[in-house]
């Protein structure tokens, strides 16, 4: 995996790298890049699978995060690549000619975190909000609760509890303390 | 009174004259040279008109004031007047024909062309084997000449190769010359007799004819022959291909007579091989001149072969087939010839350019048609007694060769055809006029033609005007064509009730008036959905008629030669109707090949069957008629090809699904059951007598294997029509299977099954025909849904199909019924099983085609459109009457079915009241439509009762699992819809009977194109097959 | 009344059915539902008695609470002894259950079902989302009150209930027929416009008649 | 025997043949249901069902063929029942059977399932022709073994007539076809499983594929008739095989006995066994039912079956 990655900071300019387990890594390239790594990746290095592709709205930073997770099957390997997008006007190149199946991702993406992928087939279509009109409901600074409010008609009296503390009053109130299984090992 | 000897001399002497004329200017030489070849005819008018009418003797014709054998002398006698009359007509026709090249070119070819008609007016009249040798040289070299008028290096070679052979032959011929006379002291064929040739002399004689016979161009050693008929100018090829055979033809029938049998019976032998293996290679031919030229030597062969073998019959009938084969060669070929150089195309697929002028296209269709044999041509009546001379003397092989040969023929004679009239071609180019010359001698011999075969039908076999009534309506509605469509649909139909009310005194049983329904009546109704025609519709009423007519001449035909007359005229005019088609090209060909292979079976049944004993209709007079068991298989087979049985059915699909939509009624419901008519007629005398092989046993085999194999494949069609074709197949197959039972009670089954298939099936296809004219389509999975719009069409089709399915109450049931207890009775048990199984698949796709068609969703596009014209609507509900009449008071058919099956047999069933009773069973088919009303009106009320406020709604408002529709075309559920049928069925649903003829056609062509290798095109390997094809006749004859 | 009146009447009685396109208006029926009333008393019990013994359920799970329909329709706990019996079908089903949370695009489908089954029809909600909106009651997503779109005869508490407490549901909707007291059929048609109006509201992209037959 | 009498016995036949028909659902039903392990609904949930659908108030409709698809359905189920002689001797249970003989009985079965097939293929459903599709397929495939059999009784009876058929069976239970001619009485039997689409053959309705097939469409009223029907009809078809196979009845009390063991065949079998796809479906009826029809009729008629 260091080879991989050594050969990674090679070809690319790699701002970040990250190791969560034996089998997930993450590293983070430059947006302009990410095509040739990722084509090197699946054509050189066995991850032939993409496994998703997601964002992640850094709202603070004003930046997407996107994450192309790749899977090696021969090596049993994820590998995440990150590249970071501008949260205004976000726009990304389409990699449905690497895998046919990411028109369908990006056409996500562009539902719900309205992110574009100006070449990708269908992408303008509506993936699972059919007729949406506001904010893409994904971005942070979108509130459901509101938008909630404003549209589902919420029902007057609908109080929330925490199940631990509301369960504890509720039904254990008689109970001293909740029982504790104790094991010999412990 | 001009003596013939004056041919001779003016034509020597003009030929000398000519070049003199010709400095006068070129239109004197040419006002001599027509004028010499005019005189020649009219001498020959003259004398055939005394000798023939007059009964003047034999002229005889001494030269030099000497009696033969010193003298040379000449002999006119009928046969030769005859010939000569043809020949200088072709000669001058051809003549006229090349008019513009005499004009033009050098004075020369007049000359020569006037030396080559001296040659065969010569050949023809001298009786001197000497003077035959200078003529045949004469004929030779003028052909020769001729030949490479036509300047390219083509030609050239060609022509040399013809003149290396001619020269090869003559010396033979020559040395033939010499032994007769070493041997015989004498040349003149009046004193030659063959009793007085030792076995040396016959040496002799071998040599003289074999030459001659190399000369006409048998089989293999005619290489020579065939680049000149491709090569050359097509006016001289049609004098070359005509007359000089002709000529040399002629010198072959002098020189017969000295010829012992077994070197007859071989030459015979090898003219129908030449016949048989010419055709064959013809099939594979697409260069028009090549292909006519193979139909020439193959023509030639079949001429020699009916001199050779027709020379114990009697005098007219041998008039007749070599007169008649002659013509009939003569008209057609130098006819073809001709328009081969109007069209000035090579490739047959070029043709197509001939649609630009009708009058020619005309002309060529008669041709082609004379060319194979059918009626009403010369060469039909010719083949119809050939063959009977043939079985007659139990020369099986020759006879199969002849009609193997004849198929041959016309199979690429008729892919010619089509092909002419059908090609797909985007970009016709318009054909130059012919000139006025070319155009005249064609037309000439096509009228001929037709003066001929009325000739021979009302002089040789004085034919009642009602036989000729096909041809007539033929010619009467081209008369009127110019009319609008519809009057001539109704003056049709007044023709028919006519031909009706004239014909009906004439059917003297109850067999031949319930079929009179079906062809007459069921014709009648089904003319009215073609009221419907907006366009001109030309020659359309005419074939129409045509066809009706010969299915009501059918009925009251006496003879053999009056029933295969009718039988010919409606296999001809159907073909004609299946053309008008639009893609029709491929369908009406197989369609023809077929008929005629079964047309030819049957006319070699009728040779085998014994002579009729009384004169009422031949249906009646069968019944004692004994045929014998080879005749009842080649006349079973034959109309089983007409009725579409297994093995041979693969016509019939594509002929109803490519005929236009009102002509496939008249196919499905009426033509298929002319085959079932000539079965039962085979059936009659079958009954009659007994026979010792069980032929019906597996005749209902095949029928019952039809009916299944036909519903199978109707299940499997997308297109409404083809499936309606495998449906008539399969029903058709009922038919037959119970008439094969050859009980009283199969008979009654069978021919109810006919009439209610006749009545539902052209509903159907009415049906059909008019929902076609509405959209456009025939391919079932883009309609649906039409019920809301056509809901007349809608009832027509429901009601017939539960007409075919057999359920009750309907008049299906009946036909299932009786089917069912017939079988069982009879102990076909099996067979009964198959049946049901057939009938189970039957609702495959009668269910397909309603509801493909009616049911589901409605397209876009079919929102909009109006129910079918009244002119469809009407006639189907005329069927749809009568069906419900005949389920209603089934009494009114089983009745009469019953009294005729009871002429052949003894009744099987009782009809007690209105319940027909059986030895098994009994059905009440009145009681069963009332229960079923009243079974129906309870449910109906209930319903009324409980369904509460209903709502109508519209196609989309379908649950489509919480989704709304998106299109109606992919929710309609039609395209392959039995696919899990298939799938189950797996390797049986290949087509193999389809594959199998595939292969035979292939066979045939790879054998044509094998056998054609023979020709390397080389001059020299051409002499050798000729030295090596004299060598083997040769061994063969065992001269010693 | 003259003819032209009464056709007058019936096109008010016709909808709209904007947002279908052109070609497709006449493929879909664009008739008003109605109400139809009860029978005489005595035989409208018999027919309550006998449709309450007798619900046909919609095998159609909308949400995460349709889990708990599959234990209570095999052996564990036998739905068919109480007469119920799922139907694949909205044209012949009688019983919608509603299988808790439902989404814009589920609840499109829903009312899609739900117009499709004949009457009297009656609706189970089930689980805390149909009721408020239950864990989701801030999504963008989902509805908070299904009552808003169709009309719910019974509710089922809970996140999920368990089947014993949908047949307690069940039982409840019993009684409640045999009362007479389920007539969200007609309820539906009275206020139809309200109905339409909330449906219409979330669901933007409605390309469907404005009643679905 | 005037027509209103005998109009007013078919009236009480068909009566009891539909309530006998609809009780045997609800014990299969409830078998089923034991079988699973479970309670199951009453036996009388059937009658409860019809009331049910028949007390709709609304229905909806899709022409007019939609609307004859049910009646067509259950004017074939009450044809059959009708032309079928039911108890032998009876004339209560005579029915109309002196209109025709077994072959009207055998294809007026197919007046009502071609009727139903055009109703329900106006409802404009694709499940529905795929239904039909798969049913006029199998019922081609299965009508052939029950045809060879029927030919084999046919045969063997030397009659089509049903009462005569019933009369030759008399005496004896031995005589019975079920003893005389034990091969056609298979196939028969064989080919029952597919006519009463329990599974394996179960490939029409098949809920879990094509959500109820043909009368996917059909709603209120229209399905409560389809529900009648089905009670009649599968009397109907049981009476039929008991006349053929099993010796028929002499009275009522007969004649549910017989059927009700007819009957539990196919509940036992469609209770044991998943579901054929079609196409097994169709390969099944056209192999072993087939030859055993085949070989059926080979013993009766060739090889002296009837002594």
């Amino acid at each position: 995996m260091e080879q991989l990655i050594k050969k990674i900071k090679g070809m690319v300019h790699l701002r970040a790298y990250g190791k969560q387990r034996d089998d997930l890594h993450f590293v983070t390239v430059d947006k302009a890049q990410l095509e040739m790594i990722l084509a090197h990746l699946k054509n050189y290095e066995g991850f032939t699978h993409l496994a998703f592709l997601q964002a992640v709205d850094l709202l603070e930073e004003g930046k997407f995060r996107l994450i192309y997770m790749l899977y090696n099957y021969s090596t049993n390997v994820n590998l995440g690549v990150n590249v970071l997008i501008d949260r205004d006007n976000a726009e990304m190149n389409s990699i449905h000619k690497l895998w046919a199946h990411g028109w369908q991702y990006q056409r996500e993406l562009h539902e719900l975190f309205g992110i574009d992928f100006p070449d990708s087939p269908r992408v303008h279509e509506s993936f699972v909000l059919e007729g949406w009109e506001e904010m893409p409901p994904m971005r942070r600074d979108f509130d459901t609760l509101e938008y909630s409010n404003r549209t589902f008609y919420q029902r007057p009296g609908r109080s929330t509890n925490d199940p631990a503390e509301y369960m504890k009053e509720k039904i254990y109130k008689n109970y001293p303390a909740a029982p504790v299984i104790r094991r010999d090992n412990e | 009174m001009v003596s013939p000897i004056y041919i001779l001399v003016l034509s020597l002497a003009a030929g000398f004259m000519l070049s003199i004329f010709d400095k006068g200017g070129r239109r004197l030489s040419l006002t001599a040279f027509y004028g010499v070849l005019t005189f020649n005819l009219a001498v020959m008018v003259d004398w055939l008109y005394r000798l023939a009418f007059l009964h003047a003797p034999t002229l005889v014709i001494n030269t030099a004031g000497f009696k033969a054998p010193i003298s040379i002398n000449l002999e006119l006698g009928i046969t030769e007047a005859f010939v000569l009359l043809l020949t200088n007509l072709t000669g001058l026709l051809a003549a006229v024909y090349l008019f513009k090249k005499f004009k033009e070119s050098r004075v020369s070819s007049l000359i020569l062309y006037l030396l080559l008609i001296m040659g065969v007016n010569g050949l023809v009249m001298t009786q001197d084997l000497f003077n035959m040798f200078v003529f045949l040289e004469i004929l030779s070299i003028s052909t020769f000449a001729l030949t490479v008028l036509t300047k390219n290096s083509k030609t050239l070679s060609a022509g040399f190769k013809y003149m290396i052979a001619g020269g090869v032959a003559s010396t033979f011929f020559l040395l033939g010359v010499v032994f007769v006379y070493y041997f015989t002291g004498s040349l003149n064929l009046g004193f030659l007799r063959a009793g007085q040739f030792t076995d040396a002399g016959m040496i002799a004689l071998f040599m003289l004819a074999v030459s001659v016979f190399i000369e006409l161009k048998p089989f293999p050693a005619n290489g020579w022959a065939l680049d000149v008929y491709q090569s050359v100018d097509s006016g001289i090829v049609s004098v070359i291909a005509v007359v000089n055979s002709a000529a040399i033809g002629f010198v072959f029938y002098k020189i017969m007579p000295l010829l012992p049998g077994n070197f007859l019976t071989v030459f015979g032998i090898a003219g129908v091989i030449t016949f048989f293996f010419s055709n064959m290679m013809g099939l594979k031919q697409d260069n028009a001149k090549r292909l006519l030229g193979y139909s020439s030597i193959g023509q030639m062969g079949l001429l020699l072969a009916s001199l050779v073998f027709t020379a114990n019959s009697p005098a007219n009938i041998r008039y007749l087939i070599i007169g008649g084969l002659f013509i009939n060669h003569l008209i057609s070929k130098a006819g073809l010839f001709w328009l081969a150089g109007i069209v000035k195309e090579e490739k047959i697929k070029d043709w197509t350019i001939l649609r630009n002028n009708k009058p020619l296209l005309v002309l060529f269709g008669l041709f082609i048609f004379a060319l194979s044999g059918l009626p009403p041509f010369a060469g039909f009546w010719a083949k119809w007694e050939f063959v009977k001379v043939l079985v007659d003397a139990k020369m099986f092989f020759v006879l199969v060769s002849v009609l193997v040969g004849s198929l041959f023929e016309l199979i690429f004679l008729f892919r010619w055809f089509t092909n002419t009239v059908k090609e797909a071609n985007s970009e016709l180019e318009p054909m130059d006029p012919p000139g006025k010359g070319k155009a005249f001698s064609a037309i000439s011999f096509g009228l001929l033609a037709v003066i001929t075969s009325f000739g021979i039908m009302r002089f040789f076999y004085e034919f009642n005007w009602i036989q000729v009534l096909p041809i007539l309506a033929v010619l009467v509605i081209t008369l009127i064509d110019s009319l609008p469509s519809k009057v001539k649909g109704f003056l049709s139909l007044a023709a028919l009730a006519g031909y009706g009310y004239y014909i009906y005194p004439l059917l003297e049983s109850n067999l031949q008036l319930f079929f009179g329904v079906i062809f007459i009546v069921g014709s009648a109704v089904n003319l009215i959905s073609t009221l419907n025609r907006k366009e001109q519709s030309k020659g359309f009423y005419g074939f129409l008629l045509m066809m009706i007519f010969s299915f009501g001449n059918l009925l009251i035909a006496s003879t053999y030669l009056e029933f295969f007359l009718s039988w010919e005229f409606m296999t001809i005019s159907s073909f004609l109707l299946i053309l008008r088609g639009q893609k029709a090209q491929r369908a009406s060909l197989m369609y023809m090949i077929f008929s005629t292979a079964g047309a030819y079976l049957i006319m070699a049944g009728f040779s085998f069957a014994p002579a009729l004993t009384s004169s009422s209709a031949l249906i009646l007079a069968i019944e004692n008629v004994n045929l014998p068991l080879i005749s009842i298989i080649a006349l079973a087979i034959g109309f089983m090809i007409k009725s579409g049985s297994l093995g041979v059915h693969i016509w019939l699909p594509e002929a109803h699904a490519e005929a236009e939509s009102d002509v496939s009624s008249f196919i499905s419901a009426i033509l298929l059951k002319a085959g079932v008519f000539g079965l039962l007629m085979v059936a009659i005398s079958y009954i009659s007598h007994s026979p010792n092989f069980d032929v019906f046993y597996w005749i209902g085999w095949i029928g019952v294997l039809t009916a299944l194999v036909g519903a199978f494949m109707a299940s499997f069609q997308e297109d409404a029509k083809r499936l309606l074709a495998y449906s008539s197949m399969s029903q058709v197959g009922y038919v037959v299977a119970a008439l094969a039972l050859i009980t009283h009670l199969g008979w009654v089954t069978s021919l109810y099954l006919a009439f209610n298939h006749m009545m539902f099936k052209s509903a159907l296809f009415i049906a059909i025909a008019g929902i076609y004219y509405r959209t456009h389509t025939r391919t079932m999975y883009k309609m649906g849904g039409l019920i809301s719009r056509m809901p007349w069409t809608f009832m027509t089709v429901l009601m017939s199909i539960i007409a075919v399915s057999g359920v009750p109450p309907l008049s299906g049931f009946g036909g299932k019924w009786l089917t069912y207890t017939a079988f069982i009775t009879k102990g076909w048990y099996l067979q009964a099983g198959v049946l049901f199984f057939a009938s189970g698949i039957s609702f495959l796709y009668l269910y397909r085609l309603i509801h493909t068609i009616f049911l589901g969703q409605l397209k876009y596009e079919h929102q909009n459109i109006k129910e079918a014209p009244a002119w469809f609507i009407i006639p189907q509900y005329i069927f749809l009457g009568g069906i419900m009449a005949i389920s209603m008071f089934p009494n009114l058919i089983i009745e009469p079915l019953n009294s005729i099956a009871m002429r052949y047999f003894s009744s099987s069933i009782q009809i007690n009241g209105l319940t027909v009773i059986s030895d098994l069973g009994y059905w009440n088919g009145n009681l069963v439509m009332y229960v079923t009303m009243a079974v129906f009106a309870v449910p109906f009320i209930l319903l009324m009762l409980v369904k509460g406020r209903t709502q109508r709604v519209k196609q989309f408002n379908i649950v489509y699992a919480a989704e709304r529709p998106e299109s109606p075309q992919t929710t309609h559920v039609a395209h392959n819809m039995y696919a899990h049928y298939r799938k189950a069925l797996g390797r049986l649903t290949l087509p193999r009977i389809q594959t199998f003829w595939n292969g035979v056609a292939e066979w045939a062509h790879t054998f044509g194109g094998f056998f054609r290798r023979v020709y390397t095109g080389n001059g020299q390997t051409y002499v050798l097959h000729i030295i090596m094809y004299i060598v083997v006749i040769y061994i063969v004859m065992g001269v010693r | 009344m003259s003819n032209k009146h009464i056709d007058e009447i019936e096109n008010q009685m016709k909808l709209a059915n904007e947002s279908l396109p052109e070609k497709e208006c006449s493929l879909f029926a664009d008739d008003r539902p109605t109400t139809v009333g009860a029978f005489n008393k005595y035989y409208e019990g018999f027919l309550n008695w006998a449709r309450s013994r007798s619900l046909w359920m919609l095998a159609f799970g909308t949400g995460c609470g349709a889990t708990e329909l599959r234990p209570l329709m095999t052996s564990r706990y036998d739905m068919s002894r109480y007469g119920i019996a799922p139907r694949p079908t909205p044209r012949q089903a009688s019983v919608f259950v509603v299988g808790g949370y439902a989404s814009i695009k589920t609840i499109k489908r829903i009312i899609r079902s739900y117009e499709q089954m004949q009457g009297p029809k009656y609706v189970i909600a089930l689980g805390s989302c149909t009721i408020n909106g239950g864990m989701y009651y801030d999504s963008y997503n989902t509805i908070n009150r299904l009552d808003y779109y169709i009309p719910v005869d019974v509710y089922i508490a809970g996140c999920m209930p368990r089947p014993e407490a949908l047949i307690a549901g069940f039982n409840r909707l019993k009684e409640k027929i045999r009362a007479g007291e389920c007539e969200g059929m007609n309820e539906y048609v009275e206020k139809f416009d309200w109905y339409k109006k909330n449906q219409k509201q979330i669901i933007k992209d409605w390309n469907m008649p404005d009643y679905n037959w | 025997m005037s027509i209103w009498t005998q109009v007013l016995y078919a009236a009480i036949s068909v009566t009891v043949a539909t309530v006998y028909g609809l009780t045997l659902g609800g014990i299969v039903r409830k078998i089923y249901a034991r079988v699973h392990g479970r309670f199951g609904p009453p036996v009388w949930q059937p009658f409860l069902d019809i009331i049910q659908t028949s007390s709709r108030r609304v229905s909806v409709s899709h022409g007019n063929m939609f609307l004859l698809g049910p009646v067509f359905r259950l004017a074939g189920g009450l044809g059959t029942y009708l032309f079928i002689p039911v108890i032998f001797g009876s004339a209560l249970f005579g029915n109309f059977s002196m209109a025709g003989d077994l072959l009207l009985v055998m294809y007026f079965v197919f007046f009502g399932q071609l009727g139903m097939a055009l109703g329900a293929g106006q409802g404009g459903h694709p499940y529905s022709p795929l239904g039909i599709a798969r049913g006029l397929a199998q019922m081609s495939a299965f009508e052939v073994p029950f045809t060879l059999a029927v030919i084999a009784v046919a045969i063997q009876y030397n009659s089509l007539n049903i009462t005569s058929i019933v009369a030759a069976q008399q005496g004896s239970f031995l005589n019975w076809t079920l003893f005389t001619n034990p091969l056609a009485v298979i196939a028969a039997m064989i080919s029952m499983l597919g006519m009463n689409m329990h599974s394996p053959f179960s490939i029409v309705l098949a809920p879990q594929e094509i959500p109820i097939g043909p009368p996917i469409e059909m709603n209120s009223g229209f399905l409560s008739i389809l529900q009648t029907n089905r009670g009649l009809f599968a009397a109907a078809k049981l009476v039929l095989f008991m006349n053929l196979f099993f010796g028929g009845a002499t009275n009522l009390l007969e004649m549910i006995a017989k059927t009700f063991f007819i009957y539990m065949f196919s509940v036992f079998v469609g209770a044991a066994y998943p579901r054929f796809r079609p196409e097994q479906s169709f390969r099944f009826f056209l192999k072993w039912p087939t030859v055993v029809g085949v070989l059926s009729i080979i013993y009766i008629a060739y090889l002296g079956g009837v002594s």
